[in-house]
């Protein structure tokens, strides 16, 4: 094994050893009904990170990401943002705290059109009175999603089609799209490459780095480890939702992330 | 690096984007082709029909029907549907003409108090949505059976007569030699399809209903702008109780019972989906005429009731139909 | 097959009705109309209180289905009232057949009935009934019009209210009877109102429209005649279209008494609540047999409108109870 | 190589299969929570409502309401919606007693022919909703008019009279003691949950109703199967029809006008969701009787028509609050 | 370049030179509105062999493999199976042909259980006569269902839980199980392993092997090219609604792939 995992004893350092964390949940539980889906989960965002979450299917993830930016309201634990416990009620409370999400599940509405998704709860209204009465101008939504989307290398229709006519990689570029044009201090994508096709999914790697290196943290939920390995500064592992393990990127291999994952440290797999 | 955005879908011929917007419109099309085909049969049939003083009356006859129906087009976008409309412009409009003979107010506060009365009603049936999550179609059907129950204990069972001639401006009064409630009609039509195309508040509206999780998670205050929403669709309400308690010249207990099927109905021929996001304002007025077209015209020929019943069903049937084939070839043919 | 009609007569009625403490202490009657929400219901109320209030420790229990049609409801109702073992029913039947069962399922339990406005079909003997005979009274409304119109060919319409209810077949009826009398009248219009005034405005302007030649109408309740009224009124024709109308709510008479209307057939239904009443009670109290009356209609027209006797039926009040 | 299914949802304690199950029934039991509720206050309130009469009084006063109840159910579990129950009861109650009165039908006869007008009614509305695709509100509306109209052009708006007293077996004769209407009742209600809960026939209905492309895709048989439901939901109405014909021993052209709003509002009470893939026959009929009692309580009690309405609308809220809140509670804290 | 394309002439040959095509597209033109996802596509599946269908996002792919099963009917061209033309113009009928197919957009009921999910259209019933009324044999197939999830290694709380209920990954777990489970001839699977967990996905690719091996063809959808050169015996590429080339998997690298997808033979890529 490369590297040994840091005890679990939920303190929270920078493994790198600078600053305080940006973002934070501690002993977070969740419950749905009789499933415990968070039994005490932490994890910790640094600032100017890339940090990984990986962990099995049904570990845990996207609960905790979603409990990060304000979906669910934790049943127990609780959240930090710069070191002061917060109570994330809505969604809008996270994006307060410049805390942008790309979900699982997409969440984009699939009548509306590309733009205005991109645009959603953001629009920009027409300036002037008519502006003050809530006027859309679409005109401007139309060439920033043009924009936007021309940087990740999307390749849409028109950025008026309803989002259900899209391709599932479309719809998903879409979303990302959105959380990156928006996010400014901590972006967390939920698995936003898996439907990308190999030159998009590169150019949202790229972003990543940028925004990294413009001073953001970005917590990259992924099952492609190489992927985990090539971007992340740092990993955290949840298993059975809990914090299993924290590795720096840079003194592991696949091996020793998915014997965390699984939780066996003898069993092998022979993925690239 | 930049990638030439070279596509399978951009590839489009030039007439391409008019084609668009050209089927976008269609759905209204489709009902506004069965409308024009009705209109053009009922010129030949009745000699009364093509008649400037037949065509304001079916005007001011829809014009209630049709302000609610815009109403309802409204909610049905967020998903949602209101059950409660024939109970509050039963009270809006005795409540408003009581308020002219009790109370000695102007015909004008009595319809500022109709129309309170319906955005009393409205925030009931938001707050019941939005805040305590009672699907809409059981908040509003309690709505209805309390509302009619208000309207019965405020008036005794009893019409609310003796209104002063004045009463009746908004229903039978004219401007320009247009009628009244036509030009009220219009622009109530003009400014729900400004507010919903064209606004934020529109945007948002369409959003909940396309995906009630997505519009929260994007940060679209759900509660209040639900809330909105029947509120400014009970004003609605409360106004076109109002013109219907004029044009009767007075306050009817039973009036607009059901009614929510008319301006449903309207809505939904007129392309908007019970099942949220979708829905226009123009849909519903050629859905809200179609059907009192419809209704004239049996009545311009004599058709005896009971026929009349099953033509207007086979008409509905005709006009959604048409519309439904229509889509599916443009969806699996261009 | 084991399945038999049921029959509750176990029930002695005879005993009941011998309770020495039912017939002296307070009463408790359950007043039905066909459905609440107009006024002629409401002075039927106005009568039965007035019978209560005379009477003394009587209460009057009001209520009823919505709307006319909901003719299982108001079997519903009845029922309710039985096993709630109220003192005595009196209620006008949405259907006479329909309610049949009901009335005799009253009787078995012991409490005893009295019809308003309209009776069951078959009637037992033992049960009253107070009304006016709307099938000769709507042939006389014909009549009215054909009078009014004078001679030569007249075109008519008719307003109708509620397709498939009893009161509703019962007026249509004898109206096209009494029509058919009168040669010179055609009817060219019969759309029904569904007893809502903006409706009976609606099909009446359209009446008006496709027949510009129309004469006279006749509508046959409150809500009916209030519309086309109206109607009338919004296409400038007041005075050149004679409307016969049936009951007498407050705006029906002010239509009279400014010739929108040209005649108001108006039965009593102030005497059919009190009669309910006051007969029940005293069967009750004094064991007095129940006899059957009928409470008469007028013809109220511009002309007879302020006499005392009009004035009697259309402001009944209980300091001056008409008693027969 | 197997792998030890070990994982953070499994681990739950041994009650939980238990907790699970009552979770599931849960949505029933609010609404029966609040049916028992009503039932004990109401024993006290009133002496008359406690009795073997009453509470036969009101099995027999809802066994129609239940019946179509059960098979609105079933159709709104497919996403559907069929507001033609009204018109199709009143159509197949009048021709039932017309087979009787003019065609010398025994009563068994008639009432299947009634069933039979019920399951031609249903194939309409199953085509046109299945194959014509036409949207279940708009389908149906479509078959309440045309039905409606036809119930009035048969009977030339005149009831069916004149029926011999064995036409009354149906609604109120008896069996051991207990009212017919109610054995049927209970006969359709245990026939429709073992359809909906242990067939096949009752899984490919839900999932219709959860997700129609996905029941498309995985074989199930679309067209057939809709229309199988609405033609079942036909008969089922079409029985209900023929009980509240011979309630009233009559055939009423005017019967089950606003029925369809009861019948939803029971199925709605109950847990079902009109956006389909949800929703159980136990918990519709508490539903029905829900609101039965309430009606039946209020003329014990004698609240005037009026305040019924008011108590029946904030009935219907709260039985339908608590159960949203209930289902939120246990969805975000278990 | 590792490996030139072949002629993109539309003649099918396997490229192994064996046997006849077992299902195959020629010239499928299909329109969506005025979107024309696919012009002209060809396709061929050859027996028992894994073929991967590549291309970007939108390019036609999920649209193509709906067609072949049954989903979309083709606006022009046919399909073929074993050399047959055949018009699918249900899925149905396209299972009857023994093609099973995993959906990108997974098509699965979210209110029915996991159990009731895997057997949706092809339930037990109990034998005897209960059984010709209909009734479910619910005992029998939540056994199987439990085997068939153990098999790919899927970890869900209970096979009766909604699938509503479930992570991505798991609800993408369960619909390769249930095309799995019932293939007997040919088995599609549009990006099946998009949201699995890298023992998940190791599972999947075995049972994709034994597949073939036992003689049945795969259909493969994957943006992962190293995945695609680890279990691919060829590799078609569509692009712009299009065959642009196919490869035999054991001549090319991910570059020449990339190349192809994206049309431009002077781009590379720096993807692993
Ligand atoms: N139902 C639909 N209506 C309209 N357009 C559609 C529809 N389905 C697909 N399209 C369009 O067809 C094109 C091809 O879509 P398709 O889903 O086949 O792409 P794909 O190759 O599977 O992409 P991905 O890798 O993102 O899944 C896209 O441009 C998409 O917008
Ligand atoms: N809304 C919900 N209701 C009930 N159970 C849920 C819900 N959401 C998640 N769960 C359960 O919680 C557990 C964790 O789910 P989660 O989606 O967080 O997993 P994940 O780590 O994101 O998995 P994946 O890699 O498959 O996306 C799963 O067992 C799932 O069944
Ligand atoms: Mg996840
Ligand atoms: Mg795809």
């Amino acid at each position: 094994m490369g590297a040994a995992p840091d005890t679990k004893d939920g303190t929270a350092q920078h493994p790198d050893g600078t600053g305080e964390p940006v973002l934070e949940a501690r002993g977070v539980v969740k419950r749905f009904g009789h499933v415990e889906a968070l039994r005490g989960a932490d994890f910790t965002v640094y600032k100017a990170e890339v940090v990984a979450l990986i962990g099995d299917n049904g570990a845990g993830k996207s609960t905790l990401i979603k409990t990060l930016s304000g979906v669910h309201a934790p049943d127990e634990g609780e959240i930090r943002v710069d070191g002061r416990p917060v109570r994330f009620s809505t969604p809008v409370d996270a994006r307060q705290a410049g805390v942008e999400t790309v979900y699982q599940d997409l969440a984009v509405a699939d009548d509306l059109s590309v733009a205005a998704n991109l645009y959603l709860g953001r629009e920009i209204l027409r300036s002037g009175p008519l502006g003050r009465l809530g006027l859309l101008d679409r005109r401007a939504m139309h060439r920033g999603a043009a924009q936007a989307l021309d940087q990740l290398g999307v390749r849409i229709p028109r950025v008026t089609t309803p989002i259900a006519m899209l391709s599932g990689g479309q719809r998903q570029s879409v979303a990302v799209a959105r959380a990156i044009i928006w996010a400014t201090n901590v972006v967390i994508l939920d698995e936003p490459t898996a439907a990308l096709g190999v030159v998009q999914t590169e150019r949202v790697l790229d972003v990543v780095r940028r925004a990294r290196d413009a001073g953001m943290s970005v917590v990259l939920v992924s099952h492609n480890m190489p992927q985990v390995l090539e971007i992340a500064d740092r990993v955290e592992v949840l298993r059975l939702g809990r914090r299993a393990a924290r590795f720096p990127a840079d003194a592991v291999t696949t091996d020793d992330l998915v014997a965390a994952m699984t939780g066996s440290s003898n069993k092998r797999s022979e993925q690239n | 690096m930049t990638t030439t955005v070279e596509h399978a879908a951009d590839a489009t011929r030039p007439g391409d984007r008019v084609r668009e917007r050209l089927s976008n419109a269609l759905s209204e099309l489709t009902a506004a082709t069965a409308l024009i085909v009705l209109i053009v049969a009922l010129s030949f049939a009745s000699p009364h029909f093509l008649t400037a003083d037949n065509l304001f009356n079916i005007g001011a006859q829809t014009a209630v029907i049709a302000i609610i129906a815009t109403a309802q087009t409204m909610v049905i976008i967020t998903k949602g549907i209101d059950l409660s409309v024939g109970s509050v412009a039963a009270l809006a409009g005795v409540v408003g003409a009581m308020a002219v003979r009790d109370l000695g107010f102007s015909l004008w506060a009595a319809t500022a108090v109709a129309i309170g009365v319906g955005a009393a009603a409205g925030l009931v049936n938001g707050l019941l949505v939005s805040v305590a999550r009672i699907p809409p179609f059981i908040a509003t059907l309690g709505t209805m059976s309390v509302g009619r129950g208000l309207v019965f204990i405020i008036t005794g069972a009893v019409g609310v007569y003796s209104l002063p001639e004045s009463f009746q401006i908004l229903g039978n009064g004219e401007i320009l030699g247009i009628p009244f409630a036509i030009v009220l009609t219009a622009v109530v039509a003009v400014g729900m399809a400004f507010l919903l195309s064209q606004t934020r508040f529109g945007r948002y509206t369409y959003a909940i209903g396309s995906n009630l999780e997505a519009a929260r998670r994007s940060g679209i205050p759900i509660v209040g702008h639900l809330t909105a929403v029947y509120v400014i669709a009970g004003m609605l309400v409360g106004l076109g109780g109002m013109i219907a308690a004029s044009r009767v010249n007075s306050g009817q207990p039973n009036y607009g019972i059901a009614l929510e099927l008319d301006v449903i109905a309207a809505a939904v021929i007129g392309g908007a989906s019970l099942f949220g996001g979708q829905g226009r304002i123009i849909g519903t007025l050629i859905g809200a005429f179609l059907i009192a077209v419809v209704r004239n015209g049996a009545v311009l020929m004599d058709v005896s009731i009971h026929y009349q019943m099953v033509i207007v069903g086979l008409i509905i049937w005709a006009a959604v139909y048409f519309d439904q084939y229509r889509r599916r070839r443009l969806e699996s043919r261009g | 097959s084991g399945v038999e009609v049921r029959d509750d007569s176990d029930n002695d009625p005879a005993a009941r009705n011998a309770d020495p403490t039912a017939a002296s202490g307070p009463l408790e009657l359950a007043v039905l109309p066909k459905a609440v929400g107009h006024e002629f219901w409401n002075t039927v109320r106005a009568g039965a209180e007035c019978a209560a209030e005379l009477a003394g420790d009587v209460t009057v229990e009001w209520d009823g289905v919505t709307a006319e049609t909901d003719v299982e409801g108001q079997v519903n109702l009845v029922q309710n009232f039985v096993t709630r073992q109220v003192d005595g029913i009196v209620y006008a039947a949405t259907d006479s057949s329909a309610l049949a069962p009901a009335t005799q399922s009253a009787l078995d339990a012991g409490v005893p009935v009295a019809m308003i406005d309209s009776g069951t079909d078959p009637q037992p003997d033992e049960v009253p009934l107070y009304a006016t005979d709307n099938h000769a009274a709507a042939i006389e409304a014909a009549n009215l019009l054909a009078e009014e119109l004078g001679p030569g060919d007249h075109n008519v319409a008719m307003i109708e209210f509620q397709p498939g209810s009893q009161t509703n077949t019962e007026r249509v009826e004898g109206f096209t009877e009494g029509l058919a009398q009168h040669e010179n009248l055609t009817l060219v219009g019969q759309q029904p109102s569904h007893s809502d005034v903006n409706e009976a405005r609606r099909v009446t302007e359209d009446i008006l429209t496709a027949n510009p030649d129309l004469a006279g109408i006749f509508a046959a309740n409150e809500p009916s005649v209030l519309g086309a009224a109206q109607a009338v009124e919004a296409a400038g024709r007041t005075g050149e279209i004679v409307i016969i109308g049936w009951d007498a709510a407050p705006d029906e008479v002010a239509g009279l008494r400014n010739g929108q209307i040209s005649a108001l057939v108006v039965q009593n239904p102030f005497n059919m609540g009190y009669l309910g009443v006051q007969n029940v009670v005293e069967h009750l109290r004094e064991g007095t047999p129940l006899k059957s009356a009928d409470t008469g209609v007028t013809f109220l027209t511009q002309e007879n409108v302020d006499t005392e006797e009009a004035q009697a039926i259309l402001e009944p009040s209980c300091d001056n109870p008409p008693v027969e």
